[in-house]
């Protein structure tokens, strides 16, 4: 899957062992909370409506670990890997998917608000392709402070049909900011093919149209995205101005949770699972090269799963908000201009 | 009659229009290949191939290419998924659809149907909730029905795409599973016109949509107490029928508006400025508003139930205009 | 006090606050190499450098960008060009900015500023002479301020600039050239207050903008007639001060709400509402509304006079409310 | 100026010398209209805003003459040259500057919105990029009608950064709908120089992204507008998809009638005029291969400018529209569906 692209040989670059091993942590967090979210929300346990990212865990992991805490991401719908990844807290992002005041967002948000401000990253979005023009923001805060901070904006197949994909591009590219825009084509827009629905053979070939350069990754291949990521990441800090990054990768849940799923096939979905799952790959790979030992893969996941149960705990036992509360945090504090 | 649900009865509004004027189609996000989010286009692509149109995730070109194929010919009907999406081709709604014909003095009549799919569902917050006919009512140009029943829903939309102008078309998505009757021969809600729902001599209650159920269910919890309510189902909210409004209010003395957006400059301010105006030497109260409290949509479940407007709310703000119980 | 333009105004506003602040920082179409379309940034880009920005015509990636700039650290100024593209950026505005800090539950403050210059300008006609707080009066979140004079252009708009809240601050396009007197010292306007411009016993009368003007006009002409207008400049629209009019309103026991937008679904609608619900039992006549007639604006110069809301309006509604004059 | 595309080698197409002198007509009708609009707007008898078409006339013209009445064009704020080159007249295109009542919007549009439906003109627009996607709908009436039709959307280099400019061509593209989108890069967007505004080095550049073609042409040489838009446009009538062409030119004349025009200096402007004007550069041309002699060229001056103040003296004398006409237009007849 994927175009290779030359400049980025598919080699592992020298992290100690203990980055390798975060890398498969981080993944397998993001995996374990997500399919207790599901379980949870067919429970009807948690309410609204929820995006799923397992299968496309490879991306937000290989990109996230090469940022600081200091630089900010974007999200989308589906923010729960994003949120993990770049350090939210499971039982604070699970207090919010069940709406309790302990939530990231006081239960004003749920899943498709999830964020954590603290650690920059700077919500899921509703509006798909709403993210575009806040990550340039975030941008222009580094360029005009000059700090080496960098911002990255996660977006889908579908969102790089929304207007804003254009207007930020652009304007990133103008500005030279240090925005990395990062693809997931999960190869669906709700229902929607991206060969249907995007005119462009690759979605990173749209960067020819604001001079700036493309890719295109495999995005289920955590070693090639932490890579190119480490590439790149390290071109923004040094101001050489914003880059797309297309990510492939395979949405294997329903868009939403309960989705009927009538635009695929069964052997499509299941095809990918068994022969593309990032974890899997990974895992295989790390065995293969003996960087990790099957017990300590195991480890790992009970490590996770217990860092689930504990959200979950957590979660339940939390209360909800007053309902006054439904008031509060509309404006922010002033001091002098208001009477 | 039959018994249908509201998705049912838009279905077949959409197949009678759409057998009956070739030049009729219909685009937008996932409609066609899983016939919309809400059933409510199930089946149509394939009764009518090459016209019903799944479009990328581009709002822009979804409207305006929909004033483009109405100013050539075509009469569209173009579906924005969730009417909180409005926001993302206003341009394209006020600036040109609005004022494309009035602007070109008139050259060209512009036969086109947004379908707007808003409302609370419990749980999807502040950007996939809101009811949004209080960003359009200032917009000349526009026409805004919403129905709140199936036969209205089928009703309304016949006219709307039969209508030689611009109709946005709010459909509630919490109402698309009810049922009701339908009647089976081909009629037509006209636009303009409101009805009143139930009579009463006590208050009149002017709401649209969703509210009018939730209104319908307040006078029954108020004819207990011996309130008898008139209620007014407004299906059109631009231009709104103030001349039954006015003839009601001018019998009750007493008026309540209720609508789910949002009351602060919702559609009830337009409404309650007329109404004060054309019936203040009648009035023996003053109007009270019904509607979201002043914030977004929120998530969690103690929040959206305190700030969304509620049966309850009916009921108060009607025995506040009768004095019955303090503020 | 010096005699400056609102041009010069809003211009000494920008420097002082962004002296003041480094974070300040301002961006939009045509600003930095001529100074902006009305000259309202005419060297500031010399005196700030890297810090006025000229972008390309991208409003979308304009306000959102702006978001992002505030959630960060900086607090920045957009400028809109003309308000009527508010349209263009409207989900960046109604769906993120406004809906920000609520939905995140207050994690960031949105210090951030919209300039949009509004209003009719003769033969501007129906895309470039809108004023649109009509299209924002519905959403939480927004606060909408406009100036009557130099004085109040400067102090609100330094307000807005320290304000931790996004602010939209409409500036009238016909306004840009006329002077008045500033004050030499610092100060700020404070947003959420209304002033009493001038007192008067017999009608209360409502404005902003160049609103206020036409109002003082009329009170002129009115009180030769015997009539004395009380004027209320609103100064912020979103959220507007309420116990000022009402206790104004409870004086005079008469309401004329002016403002140059589309009166159907305006800001004046919400007023009206409001104030007919806190002065109903001072109220001797319906509240009256004035603006522009429920249409786009049309180009011809007779045609933009019979829509355009004048002095004469003023005079023919507060006349209306104190029974002078038939309909 | 302009890069050639191989494709199209500048040659003449076997035009009747008609067809040639026709070329030369439109480009004076419209030079010789806006000449005159400019003063009348000086001397206060136009009101409003106009923005001149002065020096890009060959884009207009050399695409329309390969258009039908029945095809469809959106145009700019900048369309007096776009509604001549498709066939208005001058004389309600006068009374509607005027803002007269037999104007072509009845008076209530004036020069921001000049518009003919009746020959296809679809308006001029004054919101920038406004037209993109009101072509691409024009174009679904062609697709769903199965006719020949095609629709043509002209648009600026600012505009090309507008986020329905991506909207559009994307749509355009999937749908494979007759729509020519040409840019008339005119190096200015208002103040802003295109090499500031505009990330991509050439505005095709950005048909990469839609998989479509794209061709940057000299638009100041009517003959290569008039031979390029000949094949596209045959292209766009068998089929095959829209198509994004650059036109390059310049804006002599400042953004509107009144510009300070202080962002480039008076040594540019009077190099453009003097080297690059597309009506002397054609001029030269057809005298150069004898297709044309002095005195025909001469005339076609004199009936224009003949036809210009024609069109004043209709403007000047025709009515204003009665002040309740004001309320008039809004609305389109309605038959069964109003009360
Ligand atoms: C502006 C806008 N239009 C439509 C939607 C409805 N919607 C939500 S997610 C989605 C599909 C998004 O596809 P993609 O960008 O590929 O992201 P993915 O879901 O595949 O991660 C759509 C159409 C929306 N939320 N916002
Ligand atoms: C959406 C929008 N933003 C800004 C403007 C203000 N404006 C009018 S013309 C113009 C420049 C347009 O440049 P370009 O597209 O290159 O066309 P040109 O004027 O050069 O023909 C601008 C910024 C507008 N009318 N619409
Ligand atoms: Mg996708
Ligand atoms: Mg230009």
């Amino acid at each position: 899957m994927g175009v290779r692209i030359k400049e980025f040989p598919n080699v592992f670059l020298e992290l100690p062992s203990k980055g390798k091993k975060d890398l498969l942590r981080t993944m397998i967090r993001i995996r374990s909370f997500e399919t207790r979210v599901e379980e949870l929300f067919l429970a009807k346990r948690i309410p609204g409506f929820v995006h799923l990212y397992i299968g496309e865990e490879g991306i937000a992991t290989g990109i996230m670990a090469n940022l600081r805490k200091t630089d900010w991401i974007t999200s989308t719908h589906r923010g729960h890997g994003h949120a993990i990844a770049k350090g939210a807290q499971m039982n604070r992002m699970m207090a919010e998917l069940y709406g309790k005041r302990s939530g990231y967002c006081k239960g004003k948000g749920g899943s498709m608000h999830i964020a954590d401000f603290s650690v920059g990253m700077l919500g899921a979005n509703g509006v798909v392709g709403g993210g575009f023009s806040i990550a340039v923001g975030a941008g222009m805060t580094a360029w005009m402070k000059k700090t080496d901070q960098v911002a990255v904006c996660f977006f889908g197949d579908g969102a790089s049909n929304r207007g804003t994909f254009h207007e930020a591009l652009n304007m990133a590219a103008i500005w030279k900011l240090p925005v990395l825009f990062v693809n997931e084509n999960n190869q669906y827009a709700s229902t929607t093919p991206v060969s249907y629905g995007v005119s462009a053979s690759r979605i990173s070939d749209r960067a020819v149209g604001y001079g700036i350069d493309g890719y295109t990754i495999d995005g289920n291949n955590v070693v090639e995205v932490y890579n190119v990521a480490h590439t790149l990441i390290d071109r923004l800090r040094a101001g050489k101005g914003p880059i797309l990054l297309e990510c492939r990768t395979y949405r294997v849940k329903g868009h939403y949770v309960g989705d009927p799923e009538k635009y695929r096939t069964k052997e499509e979905v299941k095809k990918q699972i068994e022969e593309n799952d990032p974890i899997q790959r990974y895992t295989s790979y790390l065995i293969e090269q003996s960087f990790l030992k099957p017990e300590e893969i195991d480890a790992l996941w009970k490590e996770a799963k217990e860092e689930v149960e504990a959200a979950v705990r957590y979660a339940e036992e939390e209360p909800y908000p007053a309902p006054e509360e439904a008031l509060e945090d509309l404006f922010g504090p002033e001091q002098e201009v208001w009477v | 009659m039959s018994i249908l649900s509201f998705s049912e009865a838009t279905l077949q509004a959409m197949i009678e229009e759409m057998e009956r004027d070739p030049t009729v189609f219909v685009m937008g996000e996932d409609i066609a290949r899983q016939g919309g989010i809400f059933g409510q286009f199930k089946g149509l692509p394939d009764r009518f191939p090459g016209r019903v149109l799944d479009t990328p995730i581009s709002e822009t070109a979804i409207l305006g290419s929909a004033l483009g194929a109405a100013l050539t010919g075509l009469r569209p009907v173009a579906d924005m998924h969730f009417a909180d999406f409005i926001s993302v081709a206003y341009d394209e709604l006020v600036n040109q659809i609005a004022k494309n014909r009035y602007m070109f003095g008139g050259q060209a009549n512009i036969p086109l149907v947004v379908r707007a799919p808003d409302g609370i569902v419990p749980g999807a917050a502040a950007q996939h909730s809101q009811s949004v006919e209080g960003w359009l009512m200032n917009i000349p140009g526009l026409i805004m029905v919403s129905p709140s029943s199936p036969a209205t829903a089928k009703g309304l939309l016949k006219s709307a795409i039969r209508s030689n102008n611009p109709v946005i078309y709010f459909e509630h998505k919490v109402l698309y599973p009810q049922k009701g009757e339908v009647p089976d021969k081909e009629f037509l809600t006209p636009i303009g016109k409101a009805e009143v729902r139930r009579a009463g001599k006590d208050v009149t209650i002017v709401a649209y949509s969703i509210m009018v159920q939730k209104a319908l269910e307040a006078a029954q919890n108020l004819s207990k107490e011996g309130i008898e309510v008139e209620i007014i189902d407004l299906l059109t909210i631009k231009p709104f029928d103030l001349e039954t409004i006015v003839t009601s209010t001018r019998k009750t003395h007493r008026c309540v508006i209720a609508h789910e957006g949002v009351v602060h400059g919702g559609a009830g301010a337009e409404i309650a400025s007329q109404v004060q105006q054309e019936a203040f030497y009648y009035l023996d109260a003053p109007i009270l508003r019904v509607g979201t409290k002043n914030v977004p949509i929120p998530f969690s479940p103690p929040l959206l139930d305190f700030v969304a407007p509620k049966v309850a709310n009916i009921e108060q703000a009607v025995k506040q205009v009768l004095y019955r119980e303090g503020r």
